[in-house]
């Protein structure tokens, strides 16, 4: 198909689409994005949806989102606003006109905008022609006569039909950005391998969506986007939950133990629990508890046995799991605790980003309980996240709460396949069989870590328990200075990690006026806009942690290199709060945002400048 | 009953004593138990170094230090899915639970109920002392109602599950009872238990000296055992009492307590037991039995085979190894939609 | 079954309607419950100031956001205890729990046996589905065994859990089963819940459009449902099929599925339903038949009159009050080991 | 009975009972106390047992012991060391020699003190004649044979008669201190009520011990402690967990609600549960659930239906009650939870003290979930702060935490018995039927607090529940702006209570060289300590905090007035952490103990002289 028309370069581009549940939008989304990877775009991706199943079609509240970013240079967030957005009803249009940059295309189902839409929508007056589409570029496709038509024709019944018009948006999505179809095509083959028929219609509705948006005037101007530079060999497209249940195998093989994962569904977890059932034939063990205690108890059991023992869950599951993990801080067995946070309290905003967990995973049992916390921040590095997770809690024989969030979770990016050989090893202190010198609590000097001897070895029996140990034996000790040197024990073994970890980074300069800090999941907005106002000259640092419990080592050193220090974060200050309890000594500026979105560039760069400017 | 292990010896009693102290009252029906349970050990044929005993909070739940096993005292209601998840982790382990009323029937409920229904092959011995031991005297769940506790002062008003019945209703494939007192009658219990595959209660009717001594006197004691207990032999007709004479029938579509010679009942007429019995409705009426219409039920009431967890879990993991391609992470990595970028 | 509650309609369906955006998905059984319970409140005769639902976590548990009464959306299995929390503190409250088999039988199920042992006058509507419906599709502890899911790629291993047989386990007092697509067995299973007194417990088998569509089929599919349901009504012989020839009844000790004029079976022959037989042996056999050697069991299976814990609570009230010398806190705390000091 | 022998007048004398678990210690110690009480001595007492209900007869862990101070002056711990104490067999001895003040009486039952004891007790050599109690006056008396023979003779069996032993010593001590033996007749007679055999046969054995000690040549010297000064009208001796049960049940009515507890069995707060179980009487509900999270579910649902309701826990109770908690945060409504802290983590040591929960108390939960923490400092004073807590939590619509500990729990002291109509009132935020202006969420301007409508009310109709709520309405709202609104809002609410608690008070001087910052049941100590300083000339101060979150308004003020602050506490700096993180321009300096025993005032003393000598 010959193209005559204007083709605009561009280094990036966000795309949304949105409709209601119903109407395939993230399934379209994922095609789109796939295709980008296919052609070697670097991206991002969000989906965004209502905590109901299937909210009442043609509302507000029932709008399905799914955002992507697309760039020829690296994009490390989904994207503020949007360039593209394909609104499937006017609910869609009316939840994401905020989202939008000026001049944005606006696609939509024209069969879609009528008054029993608009009212539902909420809408009072019809908004393709109250002006408030004014400077956009609106392309009125009928999608879902068009799609209907052609699945029909196809031999599909009406229920079959009616699910084809995303393949439509993608087609003209396909030629809007000059992609080839067959990258589509085989995305459908692939998808329904085992129905020809939905194969088939699909591709013609493919087609037809194509070929309408080659027909019509509005979209003469076309977009190419190149393939990113620098970024070179095999790639995956994956999110922050997969990311984290791949770690987690990942780890388990490298130390040569099984993997067990205790879980109980919660959003936004679950996928975690649903990835690792799939995964029996690597050997790995999913037991779907009764609730989040068993989830983490059948976890600590498996530890115990000699496993490596995981648990997933978010916010409220973790509150139930407190006492278990003051447990395995007790019997000081290692387990790696997912929490994928969501916004909060209570049963809040269960579909929502938020960073509200971290006081709970410092101190969130009873006790003087220390774990070590950590928290990934992109959706791919959680694979290494979960990796160092597993890593420290085997070496160090600890539990370990990895924190992630909505936003990693669901959001997608490129990731570059790494070798299992180039991955570092994890030797856990396990014991030989019948060594007479084994005693329950005796450790390691380097890492204060006790060893681990598995039910079943011979000549290793012992009791462990979560009465206060006597130090060395392990045996119950009620004598009070025993209980203060073990307490000071475990305090100890959990800050010692600080010399396992690597030392905090810094992006931009080593002293400025200006150190934006933050930490886990909020890494891509912060950076992204430290790196524009670098570009625009401004005197700005990042670090972002992803350490938190310990704090790298040289974390008060490098707080001591800039003017002023800015704390931002999705709660209301707790990493502000908890450095100020470890680093008294300096002045943390805040930035909160508690919305259960994410951090946007934009907002970020208007505060940054505020400080900056206060400076002067 | 499946016998899955070996009867040989190759652990002895001695093997299992740790030497230090004991540190339940003089006179609880604990000291027992642990006794019984080094002697029965030696006799399943079980490798000393793959016995695990776990157990919740409790007076009950500190019989892992007492015995020369790998031990887990965990937290309180917990034994059940920490052993679940060791069972799941390593089939090969033999895994006792030892637990309380409180432990097993209050905070730990939901875990008792789902690990019989998955019907793990672990063993539970309950302790049924009838009240919250360690915590000095408040009613348990299997508390008697009407019982003055520390906390009933009026007299409990909440209805006692009878832990048989939960255990059915959890649809249990073991479910035994014994009493503190009778080791003879333990060993056998405790020894089937181990044979079965699946998870097996052990109902243990305990006594606590201090805080609900004599709760169980009127099935155990000396004068009324024989008249008040009638213990369960599978293939053997329901007799019991103190002359032999007293036995179990069915008349009418419901049980019905006899006395043989009378109204020209034989023995013959009597239930012959069958733990095995594939309808669950005589179960169900003997794990419910009561006094004073009828004697307790003792020994192995219920044995059904069937789907050990542990067992379907690893035919499924062995399975799904056969049947990939991806047999390690690197494959993994490199399975599905892959990109290549040439930069 | 005892009446509580006049039959005197103070209050219309409309009174219940909230107005908002229902917001399950389209063929969603729970939409033909909402209707059916705001159809049985006015005839329960209960003021609709004094209906409270709760609920737990679940698609099943934004029901009360969905009626004009008070309602309390808690926490993920917590509906029940908090419902007791309400019982104890006002009797009067006529108050409803809906949940779902996740909610109450997984999470949920320790409070799920424990309100029942204690006999707390509620009513709970369980919404079974047999999957977790909000999380999207994992399988719950009712789910049959051998289901694909999101988390059994291989089939799920566990058995499933029988909400009757449960119920039982733990004494439970009332046990109906209906189905959602059927308004007026709900209705009359509604009504005899509200009317009795103690812990109603009703299993809906429910249609999850997307989860687990037609998981009920068996059972409730137009062509097959009049022979694989047998609807109990007090003192009926137990009659099904579509020719209403077919029944249940007893035979040497076991139920059998009969045919009437076959073998000289007559309708004489039947088993009358009883829900307040004192021996539980029927009920139980009742509440766990299943396809496709019986029909399932539907309308009032069990109903017995026992005491209502909040009853007997605030009689124990009543009567320390009565008993008492000691009328407030002033009395408290001038009462026993007082001493004076004359400084 | 005429006395020819040296009486001393004391200030303050400490006696420590000590035995096996059934020698009947704690009774004794009970019956002292009251009687020291009766003849007007202030007073602090401390039980001490081991964790098993029976440890073994004879050995150091089985050991049992109640100590209890009494003064002519007032008397604020049960003080460190003891003037006199009562071993009953070898292990009690050996457990109690390092807690004796030089030129102790120590009194033994001489009929315990064979070679089967000793080794029993871990002695390796006859304590009796290795010098080991040189310095001390020991007084061996036959207590087990001669109280036999009387019990025996007064018509009891052997086991019986082994009981009563118990009144010997107390015997003993009733002369020791020039008591009045009818106080003691008095409560057998009490004690046994039902059983007038028993009462007979103490009696009898009680002037036994009396005589045995009139004719004894060691005990030639006994004390008197006058009747407490300033103290005047009616006192009570009373525990912690008892005046915590009773401050609840005073706030009920003072409310004019019933008061409903949820509870689960745990040490060291079961006695709360058993205290209100006996208060049927009153109205009062205590629902004993089958878990803790039942406990505190139930608890809401009585609050949903308008009851001054509560639950209570220790530690790990509280971290199961997490999620729950969260939702009554969300719900807005009262709920006064009580911890009462043992040693941590995991079951640690569970009859213990320490103040390790603290942590937990404010950030244990998801999502940003603020409640008000307040803390007991003395066993009498539970009485008021659990009044305080009912009342916060019923007027500002807010979960109250209340934090007390294993010590003052089981401690008591005398408590001068208040007027209920001096009481402050409790004015819930109730709302009258039918209002057709109330909205779930409307607010009090003035505190923030929402309003109460309790089901059952005509014309108030409403849902509640653990998603976000939408401001003002209640409904259920996914709005990004509202959830920040209402994250704030609860934040606020909780903040603004600083306005309706007493500012903190300063004991010494309002501006000095140190500051000691004490908070909850550690008070008693650090208030000997302080003063003893003071007396001594010593620049020093003691600011005690009760109120947690919120801080009172003037705790920076106050800071700013001392050279040195130094925080004093029963775990590894929780207070002194949270003060960095609230006030982090001051520096904190720490005291901490892990051992699960409450401060001691000797330490204490040492501490502060150490910084103090640090300022010259
Ligand atoms: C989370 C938690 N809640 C409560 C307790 C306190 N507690 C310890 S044991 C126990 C009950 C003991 O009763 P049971 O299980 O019958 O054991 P027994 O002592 O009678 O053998 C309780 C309530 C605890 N340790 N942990
Ligand atoms: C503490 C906690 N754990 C997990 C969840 C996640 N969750 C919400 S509903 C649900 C299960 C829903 O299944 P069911 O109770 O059967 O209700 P349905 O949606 O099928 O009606 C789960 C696991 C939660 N909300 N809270
Ligand atoms: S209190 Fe009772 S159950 Fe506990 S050890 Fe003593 S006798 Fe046994
Ligand atoms: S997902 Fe299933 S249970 Fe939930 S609303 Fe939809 S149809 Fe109903
Ligand atoms: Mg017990
Ligand atoms: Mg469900």
């Amino acid at each position: 198909m010959a193209k005559n028309h204007r083709v605009i370069e561009l280094d990036e581009v966000v795309v949304k689409f949105a409709g209601d549940s119903g109407d395939g939008m993230q399934l379209t989304g994922n095609q789109f994005s796939d295709t980008s990877a296919f052609i070697g775009n670097d991206l991002s991706t969000f989906p965004d949806y209502p905590s109901e199943i299937r909210a009442p079609q043609g509302t507000v509240a029932g709008v399905s989102g799914f955002q992507v970013h697309i760039g020829h240079k690296e994009v490390s967030t989904p994207g503020d606003q949007a360039d593209v957005l394909v609104a499937m009803n006017p609910a869609a249009l009316k939840a994401n006109m905020k989202w939008l940059k000026d001049g944005a295309t606006v696609i939509i189902d024209i069969d879609n905008f009528d008054n029993k839409h608009y009212k539902k929508a909420g809408y009072t007056e019809d908004p393709l022609h109250d002006h408030s589409l004014e400077g956009y570029n609106v392309v009125k496709a009928p999608i879902s006569m068009l799609s209907r038509d052609v699945a029909l024709q196809q031999g599909l019944d009406n229920k079959g039909a009616e699910k084809t018009r995303n393949q439509f948006v993608a087609g003209l999505l396909y030629w809007l950005f000059n992609r080839d179809l067959k990258i589509g095509e085989d995305f459908l083959k692939e998808k329904f391998k085992t129905k020809p028929a939905l194969v088939k219609a699909n591709i013609a509705v493919l087609h037809e969506g194509y070929n309408y948006a080659e027909t019509i005037e509005a979209l003469s101007t076309t977009f190419h986007v190149d393939p990113v530079k620098g970024k070179k060999g095999l790639f995956r497209n994956m999110t922050g939950n997969q990311a984290t249940a791949w770690g987690l195998l990942a780890a388990a093989e490298k130390a040569g133990l099984g993997l067990f994962l205790g879980s109980y569904p919660i959003t936004p977890a679950t996928e975690i629990l649903q990835e690792i059932t799939k995964r029996k034939h690597l050997g790995a063990i999913a037991f779907q508890a009764e609730d989040e205690i068993a989830g983490i108890t059948s976890a600590i059991g498996a530890s115990f046995a000699g496993k490596l023992a995981c648990t997933s869950t978010s916010g409220p599951g973790l509150a139930l799991k407190g006492e278990a993990i003051g447990l395995a801080v007790m019997t000081e067995l290692p387990l790696v605790i997912v929490n994928v946070q969501r916004g909060g309290p209570s049963t809040g905003l269960p579909t929502k980003t938020e960073q509200s967990d971290l006081m709970q995973a410092l101190y969130g049992r009873s006790g003087e309980s220390p774990v070590i916390v950590i928290a990934s921040s992109s959706p791919a590095n959680c694979f290494d996240f979960a990796f160092q997770a597993a890593k420290l809690s085997l070496e160090h024989m600890t539990p370990v709460i990895l924190l992630s969030d909505s936003y990693l979770a669901n959001g997608s990016e490129l990731w570059p396949i790494p070798e299992m050989k180039n991955m570092p090893d994890i030797v856990p202190p396990l014991v030989a069989d019948n060594d007479e010198d084994y005693e329950p609590y005796k450790r390691d000097p380097g890492r204060l870590n006790r060893y681990w001897a598995i039910p079943g070895q011979p000549g290793l029996r012992h009791r462990i328990g979560g009465l206060e140990k006597a130090d060395v034996t392990g045996e119950v000790s009620h004598d009070p200075k025993n209980h203060e040197v073990m307490v000071k024990l475990r305090e100890a073994k959990v800050q010692k990690v600080a010399d396992f970890i690597p030392e905090q980074e810094v992006i931009g300069p080593e002293s400025a006026d200006l150190l934006v800090v933050g930490w886990g999941g909020t890494y891509g907005a912060i950076v992204s806009a430290v790196n524009d106002l670098i570009e625009e000259g401004k005197s700005v640092a990042l670090a972002q942690f992803n350490y938190i419990n310990p704090l790298p080592r040289n974390t008060a050193e490098i707080f001591s290199h800039y003017k002023k220090i800015l704390v931002c974060e999705l709660n209301l200050g707790q990493f502000a709060s908890y450095l100020r309890s470890k680093h008294p000594q300096f002045e943390y500026l805040q930035y909160n945002k508690i919305q259960g979105l994410p951090l946007f560039i934009s907002e970020l760069k208007v505060k940054c400048n505020e400080v900056l400017e206060s400076i002067k | 009953m499946a016998h899955n292990f070996e009867p040989v010896a190759i652990s002895t009693k001695e093997d299992f004593k740790l030497g230090g102290p004991v540190k339940w009252c003089a006179g609880c029906g604990g000291h027992a138990v642990l006794s019984t349970v080094m002697n029965v050990l030696p006799e399943t044929g079980i490798d000393k170094d793959d016995v695990v005993f776990v157990s919740g909070i409790g007076c009950s739940s500190r019989f892992p230090y007492y015995i020369n096993t790998y031990g887990f005292h965990s937290l309180h209601g917990r034994a059940n899915p920490i052993a679940s998840g060791i069972k799941a982790s390593n089939p090969n382990l033999s895994v006792w639970i030892v637990t309380g009323d409180g432990d097993s029937m209050a905070i730990g409920g939901n875990h008792f109920i789902h690990l019989i229904r998955r019907n793990i092959n672990v063993n539970i011995l309950l302790f049924n002392n009838k009240i919250y031991g360690l915590t000095k005297g408040q009613y348990s769940p299997t508390t008697p109602k009407g019982s003055v506790t520390k906390t009933s002062p009026d007299g409990t008003i909440e209805n006692a599950f009878k832990p048989g019945e939960l255990t059915m209703g959890a649809q249990g494939t073991f479910f035994a009872r014994t009493v503190d007192s009778d080791p003879k009658m333990m060993k056998k219990v405790f020894k089937a238990a181990a044979e079965h595959k699946g998870t097996s209660v052990v109902e243990i009717l305990l006594n606590c000296v201090i805080f609900a001594n004599q709760v169980h006197k009127d099935i155990t004691g000396k004068d009324v055992r024989e008249d008040h207990q009638i213990f369960l032999e599978e293939g053997k007709p329901m007799i019991f009492g103190k002359d032999r004479n007293q036995g179990l029938m069915m008349r009418c579509n419901k049980m019905e307590k006899v006395t043989i010679g009378e109204n020209g009942v034989t023995e013959d007429d009597l239930i012959v037991h069958d733990p095995q019995d594939a309808d669950d409705s005589n179960h169900y009426r003997l794990v419910r039995m009561e006094l004073p219409e009828f004697p307790v039920a003792m020994g192995v009431i219920r044995a059904i085979d069937s789907t050990v967890f542990e067992s379907a879990l690893f035919d499924q993991v062995e399975h799904a190894r056969k049947e990939t391609k991806i047999k390690n992470m690197d494959d993994l990595l490199h399975s599905g939609n892959v990109f290549e970028s040439k930069g």
